[in-house]
């Protein structure tokens, strides 16, 4: 396997343990953490495909990794704006008590 | 709202309410006090004062000492003005015995006892900033103007904190030469450093930000609660023993009590500041017009006191307020009953009521403004 | 070079299978930082250095401390949780991720243009980045912008608090 | 052979912040004794001179006591957590004249994300310490780093507009030059510059958790905020993490606004520029001891009224009059908009933020009877 396999694979184990916290953890927390990782191993791939083919794009890559990290930022603020008031809701942060859509 | 309804609503919020213990080992709450507090982030929801911590008995033992034998108990009340404790003592003594007091021994009193409002008022200035975070700066300027008024305490009396010196009809003994001289002196030299601080504090914008609109108190519930002293007038209410009673001589001085307005912490330090001049007005004047003549009533007993059967209370205006004494005396050598009335405990009684709302920060600053003595709290 | 890189990528994924595992909720927030610090070294590995330190700055220094705020602030004292440390539909959820790994392996596996090698970083100096930023990504960057400010907003307006009845106001109007 | 030239470059640098360490928190009792009418440390050694030696001896044999629920692994990387990045940061700081370790084209971003670890430290320590005051302390921290970091940020972004680069080297190099011969071309002497330069020690004081915004820590409520069961040597890094940010922010200021190494008139331009550097940073640290002698501290809302309702709007005046200041030629056109522009928006954000809460005006009577 050449280095440009092995990073894509980390990058999808990356992805698929994020994607395994966010399906299977109890906690709203660990979910939004999940979604973390995995927009995390977006970037990676991004960064490693600008590697990869940098020669005929010399910042496409860089820039969508740019803005990926930006975006996920503003994801992260909202996400935990919204756990606070669901926490304020439903005293709790476990995602199976949270199953009414009136409180 | 009701109490019922309070603690509902508190056990209602109370999984994002943190409790926390201040005290009774806590940097800042002046010796062994203690305060549960409820916190909603840090705003104060409730909070329950607890003392007791310093209990040693100080009334129970009164009443199997002899009348003498309680005066210098009186010095460890409020360990930092032990002469108007002496002399709030002493007054209450010689209504109960009808013991006449000389002169002298008068002005001495008045002397001593607005020494001693000075020095806790500066002592007071420092420890209320020290509570604002001024690592001890205030409050060394303070100490250093305080030790020169506890030099003059040592050398009339012999000791700087617990001082023993009034005595049913007078004083224990008469100033040393040169005494009033080096007072004068002193009282000259306060007035400049008491512009000093005020420029100093006055204005500081934090030190305003901090204490304005903190821990107010309106008159008519400082009145309710029984507040007395700088806390009450600092809520604009004009009572002061020292003009209600003129007790001692105190009625032949030319001084004004002042009267702050709103009832918040900066008020209650503007006050202190304010007191402080207007008591150095009364120390020059006593200070110039010292009378001769004999420091205590001739007639007057001392050892082995059996005052006639009956009930007296002398209360007068102590640095933090209305200190007073009770005393019943069945004609025996020791006191019936013995009671204090401590303006430290008393002004306590609103300390819930000026927290609650305000921010944690806040609550050892109002606890700074009321000015408590932990031995006067507890007895 | 590529020791380098192994090594990082060894970081990563056990510091990523820690934040997954481990039932402390601060301690998974404290190995997801160190993720997200070791993706910030592999990016710095692979000559990307301002998105190295920006994903740093951003995800250390904001994203993992907002997390660790968020969970100071709903659990306080049951960071040390009892129960299941998963829901229900573990098995389902380990079986999807498990599917999605497998599929984008064998893609990457099979994939004939991924056998080259990584190509020498291209040159991007910090003026170049810049001028890129504010020409041909003028509007993405701007929309970023609304978007950061409207997040701002937005969480600043859902993480307010409403005034609890019976709190300062009402204690305000009994006097 | 430049393996080696690096590593002596290290060596002094290290040797000289662990020093300046020693000397600072002798000099900082010293100075806050001398304000508080005190002598200060006095008995060992000549003038208390020996004193930090007997310190850092003490905590080292003091008993290193752990709370018995205390998580013990992330009480005991808390510390070394704090103090790491804050060595980091020397690396990058353009002491000039050959001393410079990395001229790192993204310095001041590294600057940042590095010293941004810290807030994690902090955190772990209150949490792991098991203690309400602690955890208290541990959020308060963390709520006003992240704070004051959106105004250092931005403040910071100013100079690195006009420079034209993030590297705190070049940016030392634009600041270098005379004005008419004598005066120094350091941002600091630009409208922009002296409020930035402001803003940036306000918010540096803040991020270092020094007086006046030493909440988390703040002795007269929350006992000692997150250091509360902290003893011994632990107590000792994370004292040295505080100083070691206090320099490297100090050192920041320097190269950001006060020019770097540059001396302050041509003739002095024999002494090498990282004498002139360190005397910069030890004057800084010196005003931070200073402040704390004098200032109370502030209260938690008045902390954070003050960062996004004064500093963050100044800050982004700041920017828009630093724009204008370049591309007026920066002549006395320059002086008149951007400073303008600066003093209006002062004027207007003090009488928002302080008009707030305080009524200054207090009526006191008099009573005669």
């Amino acid at each position: 396997m050449s280095t440009l396999q092995v990073l894509l694979t980390v990058s999808a184990l990356l992805f698929c343990l994020g994607l395994t916290a966010a399906l299977t953890r109890r906690s709203v927390i660990m979910i939004l953490i999940g979604i973390e990782l995995m927009l995390n191993a977006a970037n990676l791939n991004f960064i490693v495909f600008w590697r990869a083919h940098g020669d005929s794009d010399p910042s496409g890559g860089f820039m969508f990794a740019l803005f990926g990290i930006a975006v996920a930022a503003a994801e992260a603020a909202v996400g935990l704006a919204l756990i606070l008031l669901v926490y304020r809701h439903y005293r709790s942060t476990r995602s199976e008590d949270l199953n009414k859509l009136k409180g | 709202m009701t109490s019922t309804e309070e603690v509902e609503s508190i056990s209602e919020k109370s999984e994002r309410l943190l409790n926390i213990s201040m005290g009774p080992q806590h940097p800042s709450t002046h010796g062994v006090f203690r305060m549960k507090a409820v916190l909603d982030g840090e705003t104060v929801v409730k909070l329950t004062p607890v003392f007791g911590y310093l209990h040693r008995n100080h009334e129970k033992l009164a009443e199997r000492t002899s009348y003498l034998g309680n005066m210098p108990y009186t010095d460890r009340l409020d360990y930092f003005c032990s002469l108007t404790n002496n002399w709030a003592y002493a007054l209450s003594v010689e209504r109960l015995a009808g013991i006449e007091v000389p002169e002298r021994a008068e002005y001495l009193r008045v002397i001593t006892a607005e020494l001693t409002r000075l020095q806790n008022h500066l002592a007071f200035l420092g420890f209320l900033l020290n509570d604002m975070g001024v690592w001890a700066t205030v409050l060394i300027y303070g100490f250093r103007e305080r030790e020169k008024i506890l030099d003059l305490f040592e050398s009339l009396t012999g000791a700087r904190m617990m001082c023993n010196y009034m005595r049913f009809g007078g004083c224990r003994c008469d100033v040393p030469d040169g005494w009033v001289e080096e007072a004068k002196r002193i009282t000259d030299e306060l007035p400049g450093v008491l512009d000093e601080l005020e420029q100093l504090l006055t204005d500081n914008e934090i030190v305003v930000a901090r204490t304005q609109g903190v821990g107010t108190v309106p008159g008519r519930k400082a009145i309710n609660a029984g507040l007395t002293g700088p806390v009450l007038r600092a809520s604009g209410v004009n009572y002061d023993v020292r003009k209600v009673d003129s007790y001692g001589v105190y009625d032949r001085f030319d001084f004004s009590v002042p009267l702050g307005s709103v009832g918040d912490c900066y008020d209650r330090f503007m006050l202190r500041l304010l007191e402080m001049r207007q008591s150095l007005n009364i120390l020059k004047a006593a200070l110039n017009e010292l009378p001769s003549g004999p420091i205590i009533n001739p007639k007057a007993k001392n050892r082995n006191l059996r005052p006639p059967a009956g009930e007296a209370y002398g209360r007068i205006e102590s640095p933090k307020g209305e200190l007073g004494f009770y005393l019943v005396s069945d004609k025996s050598g020791t006191p019936y009953r013995y009671r204090v009335r401590p303006p430290s405990l008393v002004n306590l009684t609103l300390l819930e009521d000026m927290c609650v709302g305000q921010k944690v920060a806040d609550v050892v600053v109002i606890l700074g403004s009321i000015d408590i003595i932990l031995g006067e709290v507890d007895r | 070079m590529n020791v380098v890189l192994f090594i990082i990528a060894a970081l990563i994924l056990v510091g990523a299978l820690a934040t997954v595992c481990v039932r402390n909720l601060v301690y998974c927030a404290l190995s997801l930082a160190a993720t997200f610090a070791a993706l910030g070294m592999l990016y710095l590995a692979l000559g990307a250095e301002f998105i190295g330190w920006v994903q740093i700055l951003v995800y250390v220094g904001a994203v993992a401390v907002l997390i660790v705020f968020v969970i100071l602030l709903t659990a306080p004292d049951r960071m040390r949780s009892v129960g299941p440390l998963f829901s229900r539909s573990r098995i389902l959820g380990v079986g999807v991720s498990l599917g999605v790994f497998g599929t984008i392996a064998y893609a990457v596996h099979k994939s004939g243009s991924l056998k080259g090698s990584l190509s020498m970083p291209a040159e991007t100096d910090m003026q170049s980045i810049g001028e890129e930023l504010l020409s041909s990504y003028l509007v993405p960057l701007e929309a970023t912008g609304v978007l950061l400010t409207v997040a701002l907003i937005g969480a600043v307006l859902f993480a307010r608090e409403e005034p609890v009845e019976g709190s300062e106001e009402s204690q305000e109007s009994k006097d | 052979m430049w393996l080696v030239i690096i590593q002596l470059k290290i060596g002094i640098i290290l040797t000289f912040f662990s020093l300046l360490f020693a000397v600072a928190s002798l000099a900082e009792r010293k100075i806050l004794a001398r304000i508080q009418n005190r002598r200060g440390p006095n008995r060992v050694g000549p003038c208390g001179l020996f004193q930090p030696i007997a310190d850092g001896i003490k905590m080292l044999i003091k008993e290193d006591v752990v709370p018995r629920k205390a998580d013990r692994a992330l009480h005991f990387l808390a510390p070394i957590v704090m103090v790491a990045p804050m060595v980091l940061l020397f690396g990058i700081l353009p002491y000039g004249g050959g001393l410079t370790l990395v001229d790192l084209e993204v310095g001041l971003l590294f600057f940042f994300a590095v010293s941004s670890v810290s807030e994690l430290a902090v955190f772990m320590a209150g949490w792991s310490s098991a203690n309400k005051y602690s955890v208290f302390g541990a959020m308060r921290a963390i709520a006003q780093m992240v704070s004051y970091e959106v105004p250092l940020v931005l403040v910071a972004i100013t100079p690195v507009m006009v420079a034209g680069s993030l590297s705190l080297v070049h940016m030392v190099e634009d600041q270098a030059g005379y004005a008419i011969g004598v005066i120094p071309n350091w941002f600091v002497l630009t409208p922009w510059g002296i409020v930035g330069f402001l803003l940036l020690f306000v918010t540096s004081l803040a991020e270092a958790n020094r007086t006046p915004f030493d909440l988390p820590e703040g002795e007269s409520e929350l006992v000692a905020g997150h250091l509360t069961e902290y003893s011994g040597f632990k107590y000792a890094l994370f004292f040295m993490g505080e100083y070691f940010g206090i320099f490297a922010g100090s050192g920041l200021a320097v190269a950001l606004f006060l020019g770097g190494g540059g001396a302050p008139l041509p003739l002095l331009q024999w002494i090498p520029p990282y004498l002139w550097f360190f005397v910069k940073l030890v004057v800084l640290v010196g005003i931070v001891i200073w402040v704390r002698a004098s200032l109370p501290r502030m209260r938690i809302d008045q902390l954070m009224d003050l960062c996004w309702k004064g500093l963050v709007p100044l800050a982004f005046v700041n920017l828009i009059a630093a724009a204008i200041w370049h591309y007026s030629g920066g002549g006395w056109q320059g002086w008149i908009l951007a400073g303008g522009l600066l003093v209006g928006a002062y004027l207007m954000l003090n009488r928002v933020v302080l008009r707030s809460r305080c009524s200054w005006e207090r009526k006191y009577y008099l009573a005669k009877s």
